[in-house]
C-alpha cells in the first residue's frame, strides 16, 4: 500500500504520461503551456481568489448538460438570472465510471439529436480545447463536480482546461458513490489529482480543491462529515494542495448545523498545515426533498437561513425540482435566488442561538476520537490508517453502498431533530459518547412510545420529503393521502 | 378476501452505474417485513448479475431500481437477457427514470415497452410496492385489479 | 361622541333595521334563524373552536373572487393543495365603499364575461343565501376579510350567513384605508359590528373578531400596533366579543418579530378581561415584495421561521406573485405549502434566540406609555381618548392616509434591521425612550456615513424588494441593474 | 446636453378608492428633491379633485397612481374631465394597474388608449418616473427620445 506522502515529480510525469493516452483528447494536455493560461485568466475568474476574499457566503448552484453550447449558455444563465457567485460544471456518469467511449456516444447522439442522453458534461471528450471555451465564455469561476473515484484524466485536461477549482476526495467520492471500488487504490488515484494541483500551486495556479462534504446525503452525523473532511484535507495538504474548501451538507436542526459548520472550521484551520488556506462550503439538505416545488422553497429556504448563522464561505443550492430531476435552468436559478434573499435578510441581523457551543463541542469530541482511532489504525501512516479505519468500521458512513465500508452506523434524529446515531457497529466511539446518542434516542422513543428500530431511521429517511423533520409515526400519515 | 401470506422471492437492485443505495435499502427492509424473502444486490448491479440472481434463487419477481438518470440505457436488453438466463419472473421498475422533468406517462411507456411489467415513480412508498406485489403475486390476479394499483 | 359603552339591545336592534335597508339583501336576515343556523354547522367549521384548540399554528391566505362558484372553487382548492387550516374570502373595493350599487354592475358584468371586474368577494350582493352557500360548500371554517371602515352591512348578512370571523376594527380598517372616514364616527359602527357579534357570542355562538395587526404594513413599529390591537380589543370586549385574535405584521427582524408576538399575547391577556379568549396572528412581510418569486419565497419563509420561533396561533400566508398582483390560486398555495414546509420544519427543534426578552421589555414599556396616553386623552372614555391621542399625534401610524390621524411618525431601521422611531411628531413616548431610538439610528448613520433622513426611510421601504433588510447607501443599485 | 433645471409643477395623487400611499409618498419626495413642485392630493382622490388641482396650479404634469386593481374602472372618462376643465398637461399613469397576474403590455395599451401619454409598472423606481418627466418636460421633445425612455 502506498503512504501518505508527495508524488515525486518523477512519479507524476509517468502517471500523468500513462493516464493521458487513455483517451485521445489527454494529448493536448501540455503542464507548462496550460501554467500560462491560467496565468493569462482574469482575477474574477480565479476560483480561490475570489472565493477567499468573499465577504458574505457566496452561491453556487449545481449544473452540468452535455453540449458545450448549452453548459454556456446554462452557466452564463445561471451567472446573470440566478446571480450565481461560483459556477459549476457537473460531470456526466459514464465519465465518472471512466467509460470515455461510451460518454463519446452520447455526446455524438446529443449532438445529433439534442436528446438528453447524458446527466452531465462530458469534459474529457471536450477536451482541453472545449473547457477553455467553456472557461473563456463564462464570466465567472467554475469548478468542476463530479463524483469520480479514479478522476486522474479528469483533472489532467480541467486543469490544463483553466478550471481552478475541483470537487471531490479518495474517501468522499468512493464510499457514497461506489461499491466495488478499492479505498487503497482510491487514495493513489487522488494523490496523483492533489499533486497535480500542488504542481499547478506552486507555479503560483491555487487550484482550489474541495472535497465532498455530504457523502451519502442521508443523515450523516457531523463528526463523520467533518472526520472525512479533515483526512482528505490532510491528503491534498501532504501533496501540495494550498486552498481546502472542506464541505459539510445540511441535516435540518439549525442548532446542530451552524454548530457543525464551526466545528468544521475550528478543526479544520487546527488539523491542517498552517500554510493551507481553508474554507467551508455549506450544502442545502442533500437527502430526498418533498415532491413538491413550494415546499422544497421552504427546504431550501431553512438551508439559507442556516447558512446566514452558520456563515460559510459558499452555500451549494438546490432548486425547487430536486425530487423530481435535473433542474430546468430557470427552477435551478430560483433556488439560488430563494436563498440569496433569504441569506442577505438574515445576514443583517444579528442572530445567536442557544445551545450551539455545547453541541460543537460534542461534534469536535466524537470527531477527535475517530481521527485518532484513524492515527491508531495507522501506525504511523495516515493512508493506512485510513483504510484500516473503514476495513473495522472504526471509521463509517450510514447507507454507504461501498464495498470498501462497513455501512454499519445506523443514524436516527433524537427528539429535536439532530441526527444521532442508533448502530454504531465498530465506531470508535467512547463508550460515554455512545451513551449520550444512546440517551437522547431513548428520550425520543419514549415520546414516541415505540421501540428504537430501523423504523424510526426509515421514517427519518422520509421526514423531510413528508413535510416533518423527525419521522414521528404520525408524520407517515401524511404521504398516504 | 384473505391475503396469501407472502412467502415469495425478490430479488432487489440498482442497475448500471447507479449508487443510490437509500431507496433500495427502505424498500428491502418494508418487504422482509411483510414477509418477502429478498435478495439484496446492491448498487451499481449489471443486467447479468440479476438475472443470475433470479436463476439462482428461482425468483418470483425482479425490482430493478434507477435514480441517476440513465435507466433507459441501463435497461436495454434487459429482458432478453433474462430470457436468456432462462427467468421467467414478474419485473418491476421504479425511481428517477428519467433525465430531467419529464412527464411521466411518456416514461412509463417508456418502459413498458421495454417489458417491464409495472412502472413506478419516485412518489412510490414501500407499501405501494408491497400492495403491487401482494396483487401481482396472487395465483390468480385479474388484468383489472392490476391495473388499480398501477403507480 | 359616543362613548365606550355596550350598545343596548333596542340601540342594536334601531340601527340593524336601517342598515339592513341600504341594500334589497338585507331584508332576509332574522337573527333568531341565524343563530340556529350557526347552531347547525359541524364542529370543524367553527371559527373560534378550531383556532383557540389548535396545536401548531394554523395557516390561513387571503383569497377572494367576485363569482360564488368560483369562490367555493378556490377556496377548496386552497384548503386540498394548499393545506390551508383556516379559510378567507376577501371583499372587493365597492363593498368596503358601501358602494353596494356598483358591486352589483360589477358582479353582474362578471357573471357575463367572467372577467376581473371585482377585487374581491362582494359578500353584501351575494345576501345571506349566496353566504350560506359558501359556508356549506367549503369544508372548513371561513372569516371575512376586508378594510371596510362601516362594516354594519356587510357584518349582519355575512353573520346570519354562517361566517364565525370577521377582521377589522375602527382603528385598523380606518387609519391605513381611508383618508376621510372620522374616526369617531367609524369607532360608532364598529361598536355595532362588534355588538352584533357580542349578540351571537350570548346566544352560544362565539363569533370570533380579528383587529387588523399590520396596519399600513410598512415598517410599523410593533409598539404602535400593539397598542391598537388591545385598544380595539378593549371595544370589542366592552361589546361582547369574547373571541379576539390580536394580529402583528411581519418586519423581517426575527429577534423583534418574535419580541413583538410574545408581547402581544401577553399584554393582550393582561389588558383585557378574562372572560375574553385572547389569541394571536403573525402576517408574513406585509409591505412592498421583491418582484421575482424565487426571492419572494424567500421572504415568505423568513416569515415562516419567525413564526415557528413565536408561536402565533395562526400565520396569514402571502403568496410568491405578491409583488405583481392578486395571485393565481396556484400561487397562493404554493405561499401556504413553502410556510408549512418551513414551519413544520423550524417548529420540531428547540431554537431559542438571545435577546428577545430586552426587545420584548422595550415594545412592553413603549406600548404601555402609549396606552397610558390614550387613556389620558379620554378623561375616563376610551372611545374619546382614542380619537384625542389621534387628533394630537399622541397615537400616530406610520404613512397612515387618514385625515384623523397625523401620520407623522416616520420609521427607519436600525443598524440590527430592527424598526426604529426617525420622526416621532407628537407620539407619546416617553424622552428616555425617544432617545434609545435616536441613538440606534445615530449608530446606523455612522455605519452608512450619512445623515439621518427621509432618503433612509425611503431606502429601508424598498429594500426587502430590492433583496436586502436594511436600506444601505449601496444595497440601492441593486434595482437599478 | 445639460438638461434644464426643472421647475415645473406636477400634480400628484391615488385616484378611486385606493388607499395606498407608499408608492405617492416617496415619488413625492423624489421629485421634490429633483426640484419640481408637486402638488400631492393624497389618496382616495376624484377625477374632478386631479382637475381642479390641475387648473388651480397651472400644472405641467398629472401623476395618477393606482395600486388596488381598480384602475381601468377609476379612469374612464378621466381625459375627459381634464379637458372639460381646460386642462393641457402631460398624463402619467403607474402602479399595479390590473388585477391579478396580467401580462404589462396589453395593461399599458388598455391606458394608453384611454389617454394617458406614459403608463409605469409597479417596479418604476423614482428615478424612472424622473427621467422621464425630465425628457418630456424639455422645450422640445422628440419622438424617438420618448419612446426609450418608456417603461
Ligand atoms: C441522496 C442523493 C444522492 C446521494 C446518494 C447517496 C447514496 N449512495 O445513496 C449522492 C449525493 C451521492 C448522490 C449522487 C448523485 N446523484 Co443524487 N440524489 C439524491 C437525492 C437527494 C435523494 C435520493 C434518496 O436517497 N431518496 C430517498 C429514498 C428513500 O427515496 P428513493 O431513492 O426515491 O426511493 C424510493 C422510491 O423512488 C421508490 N423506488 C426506488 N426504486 C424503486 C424500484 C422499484 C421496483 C419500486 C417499486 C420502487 C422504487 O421506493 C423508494 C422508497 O420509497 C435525489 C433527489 C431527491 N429524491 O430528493 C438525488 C437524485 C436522485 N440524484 C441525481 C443525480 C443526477 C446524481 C448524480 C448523477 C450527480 C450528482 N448530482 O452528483 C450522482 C450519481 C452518482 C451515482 N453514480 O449514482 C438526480 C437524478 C436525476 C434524474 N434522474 O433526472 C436526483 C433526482 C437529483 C436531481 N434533481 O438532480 N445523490
Ligand atoms: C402595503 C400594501 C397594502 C397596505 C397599504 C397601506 C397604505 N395605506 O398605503 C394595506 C395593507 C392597507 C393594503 C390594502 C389593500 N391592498 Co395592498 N398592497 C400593499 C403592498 C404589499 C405594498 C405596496 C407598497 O407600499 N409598495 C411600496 C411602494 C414604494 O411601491 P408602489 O406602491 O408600488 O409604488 C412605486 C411604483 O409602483 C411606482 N408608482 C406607483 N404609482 C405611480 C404613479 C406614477 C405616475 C409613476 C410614474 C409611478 C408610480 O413608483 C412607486 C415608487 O417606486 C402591495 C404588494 C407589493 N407591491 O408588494 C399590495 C397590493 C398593491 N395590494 C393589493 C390589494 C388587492 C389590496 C386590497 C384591495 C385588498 C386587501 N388585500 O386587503 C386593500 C386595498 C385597500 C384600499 N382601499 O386601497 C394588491 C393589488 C392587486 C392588483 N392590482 O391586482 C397588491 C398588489 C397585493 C396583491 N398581490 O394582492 N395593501
Amino acid at each position: 500500500m502506498i503512504g501518505d506522502e508527495p508524488l515525486s515529480t518523477d512519479e507524476l510525469r509517468r502517471i500523468d504520461r500513462t493516464i493521458r493516452a487513455d483517451w485521445p483528447t489527454g494529448e493536448a494536455v501540455d503542464f507548462q503551456e496550460a501554467v500560462a493560461y491560467h496565468e493569462s485568466l482574469p482575477r474574477h475568474k480565479r476560483f480561490a481568489d475570489v472565493l477567499e476574499s468573499a465577504d458574505r457566503p457566496l452561491l453556487q448552484p449545481r449544473a452540468g448538460v452535455p453540449l458545450l453550447e448549452d453548459q454556456i449558455d446554462l452557466l452564463e444563465y445561471l451567472r446573470e438570472s440566478g446571480e450565481a457567485d461560483l459556477l459549476p460544471t457537473t460531470i456526466d456518469s459514464y465519465t465518472r465510471d471512466n467509460e470515455y467511449g461510451k460518454a463519446q456516444e452520447a455526446l455524438e447522439a446529443a449532438r445529433e439529436s439534442g436528446g438528453e442522453t447524458l446527466n452531465g458534461f462530458p469534459a474529457v471528450n471536450h477536451g482541453v480545447d472545449g473547457c477553455r471555451a467553456l472557461i473563456e465564455a463564462v464570466d465567472g469561476p467554475i469548478e468542476v463536480r463530479h463524483g469520480t473515484p479514479d478522476a486522474r484524466l479528469l483533472a489532467a485536461i480541467t486543469f490544463a482546461g483553466g478550471f481552478q477549482s475541483f470537487e471531490g476526495g479518495p474517501i468522499s467520492y468512493n464510499i457514497p458513490y461506489t461499491k466495488r471500488h478499492d479505498l487503497a487504490k482510491t487514495i493513489e488515484h487522488w494523490q496523483f489529482v492533489d499533486r497535480l494541483a500542488g504542481a499547478y500551486t506552486e507555479r503560483g495556479v491555487r487550484i482550489n480543491r474541495e472535497p465532498f462534504g455530504p457523502l451519502t446525503g442521508t443523515l450523516v452525523p457531523p463528526s463523520i462529515a467533518i472526520t472525512v473532511m479533515i483526512l482528505e484535507g490532510l491528503l491534498a495538504a501532504t501533496q501540495g494542495v494550498r486552498s481546502l474548501t472542506l464541505g459539510y451538507g445540511q441535516v435540518g436542526n439549525v442548532v446542530q448545523d451552524v454548530a457543525a459548520l464551526r466545528a468544521l472550521r475550528s478543526l479544520g484551520e487546527e488539523y491542517l498545515p498552517n500554510d493551507v488556506c481553508v474554507t467551508t462550503v455549506f450544502h442545502e439538505w442533500m437527502g430526498g426533498f418533498p415532491p413538491d416545488e413550494a415546499r422544497a422553497s421552504g427546504v431550501i429556504s431553512l438551508g439559507g437561513l442556516t447558512a446566514a448563522i452558520g456563515c460559510p464561505d459558499k452555500v451549494i443550492t438546490k432548486s425547487p425540482q430536486e425530487f423530481r430531476g435535473v433542474p430546468t435552468m430557470e427552477a435551478n436559478a430560483a433556488g439560488l435566488r430563494t436563498t440569496r434573499q433569504i441569506i442577505d435578510m438574515a445576514l443583517e441581523q444579528t442572530i445567536t442561538i442557544d445551545g450551539i457551543d455545547d453541541e460543537q463541542r460534542l461534534i469536535e469530541r466524537e470527531t477527535r476520537a475517530l481521527l485518532d482511532a484513524v492515527d491508531a489504525h495507522g501506525d504511523g501512516d495516515l493512508v493506512r490508517g485510513i483504510v484500516r479505519a473503514f476495513e473495522t468500521g472504526a471509521l463509517d458512513v450510514p447507507f454507504a453502498p461501498s464495498e470498501s465500508a462497513q455501512g454499519a452506523v445506523l443514524p436516527a434524529r433524537d427528539d429535536d431533530g439532530r441526527v444521532r446515531i442508533l448502530e454504531f457497529g465498530n465506531l470508535a466511539l467512547s463508550e460515554d459518547i455512545k451513551a449520550i446518542h444512546a440517551a437522547r434516542l431513548a428520550q425520543r422513543a419514549e415520546t414516541e412510545g415505540r421501540e428504537r428500530s430501523f423504523r424510526m431511521v426509515a421514517d427519518d429517511v422520509d421526514a423531510i420529503s413528508d413535510g416533518r423533520l423527525i419521522g414521528r409515526p404520525l408524520g407517515g400519515e401524511r404521504r398516504a393521502d | 378476501m384473505v391475503l396469501h401470506t407472502m412467502s415469495r422471492t425478490v430479488v432487489l437492485g440498482v442497475i448500471g452505474s447507479d449508487a443510490h443505495v437509500v431507496g433500495i435499502t427502505i424498500l428491502e427492509q418494508a418487504f422482509r417485513q411483510a414477509g418477502l424473502t429478498v435478495i439484496n444486490l446492491g448498487v451499481q448491479s449489471s443486467q447479468t448479475e440479476f438475472a443470475e440472481a433470479a436463476t439462482q434463487h428461482d425468483a418470483d419477481a425482479v425490482l430493478v431500481s434507477s435514480l441517476y438518470g440513465h435507466a433507459e440505457q441501463d435497461c436495454q436488453g434487459f429482458h432478453e437477457t433474462l430470457e436468456a438466463h432462462g427467468v421467467d419472473a414478474l419485473t418491476y421498475i421504479g425511481g428517477n427514470l428519467a433525465v430531467g422533468q419529464n412527464d411521466f406517462e411518456e416514461t412509463r411507456r417508456t418502459f413498458q415497452e421495454l417489458g417491464f411489467d409495472r412502472v413506478f415513480d419516485a412518489e412510490t412508498t414501500p407499501e405501494d410496492a408491497i400492495a403491487a406485489l401482494e396483487r401481482d403475486l396472487r395465483i390468480s390476479t385479474t388484468a383489472n385489479e392490476r391495473a388499480t394499483v398501477t403507480t
